[in-house]
């Protein structure tokens, strides 16, 4: 740890909040990443299992 | 082959799942050597003692906080000319980094003025500046949060941001005749006496240089993340229906 | 004159609503859309009158030939009938409004403020609007909301004047009124095929 | 195109709608502000060019949501997107009728008002002199914003938001004019720059704005 | 009630309606003031109380007409007074969602715009308690106010007129509370005041503002 | 249950517009208003539902049985039809809404947004409310505009049904809606004469 001097508290909390904004702005970017992966996949799984049984419907009419 | 065809979101996709590994980690190499450099191994100024360990943070946040704009600008015209999604939502993307990045050029500033200048905020021009280039950010984000319809709020924002970016420089130089400031003039620009000599230099290129990385990876990002929710409401509203 | 409507697509909400539409009207023809709540007639009448993009397809018609009533009147609850007709006129550069205030009895009303019809006589100068557009072509959303037995049949009457006059009429409505010389167009058989429809990029391929 | 002028204007002053209310508007924050501030002339006298600039700008701003919003409620605005005028000819009209009932007013009674803050005694001229020359490019950058908002259920905050920091530039030179004329300076360069930004926002903002409402519509 | 309550603080969140936005709004007229009154940083700290408190004051006005207008446009307000629900309960309902959703984020957020205009240290915390224990009165009034001007075409301005009056009180003792409390002065008596007016506003005006409405709705 | 509405008279804009209206309505019954635009329909009703005060005569009912629906559907375009509909139930302190959503098949829209529906949901929509209010006296206003022939037969099936139930319904319309066991009030005969009323206490003496 360098020796801060007088000036420690204003430069730690320059530190703080910045790195705290830095990980907050990464973490909503991951989180809602994931969500809306998930969320498509689940959309697109349940979608491949129509098609299939549409395409036979079809094939069976 | 051209530019262009990234603008496809599928190529789009691709290409950025590719490169997407090496600029995060060029990111986060370059961020965490520079201000760890910046921060343990710099010597204090004589003037500003250890506050100027702030600015490895100060200055890149300022100076992606104003490109980031630049990028929207550029992005958003793209769509205006050509109609590309993926262009509008890169823009749609960077907005929140931007603001963040303003956010923080405000807050390490607004820390920094208080052993400096003895307060917290003063209405010096550039710190008004970027007070108002917040706002923009906030105006240019809520426009896209009210409007449902994608294609709508993508041709509206667009609009803004050009008309925002010449009010914005008209607004600079508005305040510049309003209050002739004390913030520092820029140090970068080499011809210039006061530059901060070569200790302070060689870790704030490095964290700049990350800084844009990061914007980088966060950009891709967060793109890729608005393309698969466009998908997705394509998706649900089609199960919707059918 | 003749407008033609051809292959026409049109959607709501980034959805496509309707698909393949196509017609012709010639001068002096009507055209009723008909189909259930929610088929897609605003959207149908809207994307004709220009007020927003066809998704495919084209709509043929000369430069500043519609004039267009939607579910909302475009009447100023501030300004009196005889204001808002006078108003309307001067937008399409005519002056004489008494053809339009003799087509729904609207004397009696000149004076009072929109704000105080009832929902029957607003729907009255709400029509009475087009025929101080002079425009050939007059597209109507639900044009008898509200109407009673007597005020249809004048309606009715309007259109056949300006049928015979040269003009056309293109309306949706879901009773019947009473128009001798209007085709109906039923909207069903037009209903867009969501699964076959690959509107938007966002669709083609997994991402 | 006069027809709607008229009409814009018969509607703003019947009906309670727009004008004397925006006056009362700038009135209340007027007297308001003292209420806040505390009742010290000489403080008062200070602030005065600026509070008197900020209020104009809010009165101006609150009505902005009446210029495109109405004819869009109640399908006037289809019917005029549809009808022979240009789009943005309207939008002119409908900026200039808000400016008529708004911005002009407001100049014309802000010297009155100024009495009550104390304003020195050069200011008042110039208050009205820039608030004349100000007000309209208020209203068309107001107009700007309505545009865009327009099809917004509720774009009235919005608006605001959008608004004001495009209110930035004709605010400082506004406020500066009066500012330096209270205290006898030079007035040239404000004054050029805010005659400079009226003449630029009627030449270039109706296209911006008919293109936002456009999109709006669809 | 409590689904009123619910489905009112819904439509405030969703739909980018009053929520944040009023709060953008007095962000920006705090930013204003200094492009008016000029940089002067002790001049700022002079007048910032004064300012603040006027800034909430027109945030929260401006949020007014959403309180009733909306309901009465769409038909809502007939049928909430032709339903079990008490008109007096549904006006207490109206005004607590406005406050929740006004004036409770602008006393949170108070602290953090004064330092902008430089607030001196003492003013930051009874800044918020002023507004905190001043806002529901606001919110109270201004429900009022609507109720009187919900079947008006446009009675935003004129809503706006008819309650800055009746906020004057609220404003005064509020401000001079922060004031006193940056002086180092005494603040009990303003501070009861404040207090009271706020607990007689919502012990009266629901009664006084059920029966406006129940006129308007005639 | 019985109301009963005895020689009534209603004003709007401070003018009389009906005055001697009376009739009775038990459970299970119907009754239908006719007269042309104008007549003083909505005020009627409006007067009836307790929203205006009459100018003369009674209205006769026990407390808290109207459920009114006007010309506006009373919708928040930003909530879905679900949460408009679970918010007029619990207004009424009722929990169930699934006989609502079942009347007018409102299933498929349940997530909709009301903003995005087209003029005839939105009415379907305002129309199921009332099945949510478990209230005895439905009040409508002309109920099938923007109804297509489908939903109107469903409206009627949902009144008849009531009526069965022993509610009781009362409505103003242009249309035929196929309600059996309604009875029809022509307006026409009341309509007040504004000459022989002498209303305003101003009329009555020089001054
Ligand atoms: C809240 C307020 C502040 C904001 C918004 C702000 C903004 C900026 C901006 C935009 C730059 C430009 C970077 C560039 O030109 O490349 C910058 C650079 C800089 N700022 Fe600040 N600043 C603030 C407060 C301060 C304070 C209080 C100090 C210290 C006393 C300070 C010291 C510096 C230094 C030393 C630079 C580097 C000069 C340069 O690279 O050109 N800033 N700041
Ligand atoms: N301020 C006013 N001054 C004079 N007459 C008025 C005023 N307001 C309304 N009226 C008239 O009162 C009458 C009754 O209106 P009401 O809305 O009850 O008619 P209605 O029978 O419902 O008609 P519709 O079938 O068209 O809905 C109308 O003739 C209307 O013009
Ligand atoms: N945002 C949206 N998402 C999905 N569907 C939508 C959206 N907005 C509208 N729709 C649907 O688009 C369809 C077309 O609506 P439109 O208003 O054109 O119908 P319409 O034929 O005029 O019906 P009506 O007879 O009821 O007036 C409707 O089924 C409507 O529900
Ligand atoms: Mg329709
Ligand atoms: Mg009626």
């Amino acid at each position: 740890m360098p020796d801060l001097g007088k000036y420690a508290v204003e430069v730690l909390s320059a530190y703080a909040v910045s790195l705290s904004l830095l990980a907050l702005l990464i973490g909503t970017t991951l989180h809602r990443s994931r969500s809306v992966r998930r969320a498509l996949k689940q959309v697109e799984a349940r979608r491949d299992d129509q098609k299939p049984a549409a395409d036979k419907a079809t094939k069976d009419a | 082959m051209s530019i262009w065809e990234y603008a496809n979101p599928a190529r789009f996709m691709r290409f950025s799942r590719t490169v997407l590994p090496w600029v995060s980690a060029a990111a986060a190499l370059l961020i965490l050597v520079g201000l760890i450099w910046g921060f343990f191994f710099t010597p204090d100024d004589f003037r500003q003692g250890s506050t100027v360990k702030i600015i490895y943070l100060h200055v890149p946040s300022a100076t992606m906080a104003i490109n980031i704009w630049v990028m929207m600008l550029v992005t958003s015209m793209i769509w205006v000319v050509r109609r590309h999604h993926v262009s509008v939502l890169a823009a749609k993307a960077a907005a929140p980094i931007g603001a963040t990045m303003t956010l923080i050029a405000l807050a390490t500033g607004a820390i920094w003025g208080q052993p400096m200048w003895g307060t917290y905020w003063e209405w010096d021009p550039r710190l008004t500046a970027f007070l108002i280039l917040f706002l923009f950010y906030l105006g240019y984000m809520a426009l896209w949060a009210a409007i449902e319809d994608p294609d709508v709020a993508a041709d509206l924002t667009s609009i803004l941001c050009l008309v925002g970016s010449v009010f914005a420089v008209i607004s600079r130089y508005a305040i510049n005749f309003w209050n002739q400031g004390l913030h520092q003039g820029a140090s970068l620009s080499l011809d210039q006496e006061e530059n901060v000599s070569d200790v302070f230099w060689q870790p704030l290129v490095l964290s700049l240089v990350g800084f844009g990385f990061l914007f980088l990876t966060l950009v891709l990002l967060r793109t890729r993340t608005e393309i698969r929710a466009r998908r997705l409401a394509a998706l649900k509203q089609r199960e919707r229906v059918s | 004159m003749e407008i033609s409507v051809t292959d026409l697509s049109c959607a709501r909400g980034g959805l496509p609503v309707l698909s393949g539409v196509s017609f012709q009207l010639q001068a002096g023809q009507a055209l009723v859309l008909r189909g259930p709540n929610g088929i897609g007639k605003t959207t149908l009448l809207r994307t004709i009158a220009g007020l927003q993009p066809a998704t495919a397809g084209q709509v043929q018609m000369p430069e500043d030939c519609v004039a267009y009533a939607g579910h909302a009147d475009g009447l100023k609850a501030g300004l009196s009938v005889e204001q808002n007709l006078r108003f309307w006129a001067s937008v399409y550069g005519q002056r004489e409004i008494s053809a339009a205030v003799g087509a729904f009895a609207l004397t009696p009303l000149l004076d009072r403020l929109a704000h105080d019809l009832s929902a029957g006589q607003k729907r009255r100068l709400g029509l009475a609007r087009l025929l101080v557009t002079g425009r050939p072509l007059w597209i109507f959303d639900e044009p008898t909301v509200s109407l009673d037995a007597e005020n249809t049949r004048l309606f009715a009457e309007m259109v056949d004047r300006h049928l015979q006059g040269g003009g056309m009429a293109l309306m949706a409505t879901h009773i019947d009124m009473g128009l001798s010389q209007a085709r109906v167009l039923d909207l069903t058989l037009f209903k867009a095929d969501l699964t076959a429809l690959a509107q938007d990029s966002f669709l083609d391929e997994g991402v | 195109m006069w027809a709607l002028l008229i009409r814009d204007l018969t509607l703003a002053v019947r009906a309670g709608g727009g004008f004397g209310l925006s006056l009362a508007f700038f009135l209340i924050v007027v007297v308001l502000v003292p209420f806040g501030v505390g009742p010290q002339s000489d403080v008062l006298a200070r602030i005065a060019p600026g509070i008197l600039w900020v209020g104009a700008l809010l009165a101006c701003l609150l009505s902005l949501d009446r210029v495109f919003h109405l004819d869009f409620e109640d399908g006037s605005l289809d019917l005029l997107a549809t009808s022979p005028l240009p789009l943005e000819g309207v939008v002119v009209i409908k900026a200039l009728a808000h400016w008529l009932t708004t911005g002009l007013p407001l100049a014309l009674i802000a010297p009155a008002l100024a009495v009550l803050l104390n304003l020195p005694g050069p200011g008042y001229l110039w208050l009205f002199v820039s608030l004349a020359l100000g007000t309209p490019a208020l209203s068309m950058i107001g107009a700007f914003g309505a545009g865009l908002t327009v099809g917004l259920k509720r774009g009235g905050l919005l608006l605001s938001l959008l608004v004001l920091p495009l209110y930035v530039p004709t605010l400082i030179f506004g406020a500066e004019i009066v500012r330096r004329a209270v205290d006898a300076q030079a007035i040239g360069t404000p004054l050029a720059m805010l005659a400079g930004l009226t003449l630029a926002a009627w030449a270039c903002l109706p296209f911006a704005t008919a293109a936002a409402i456009r999109i709006n519509l669809r």
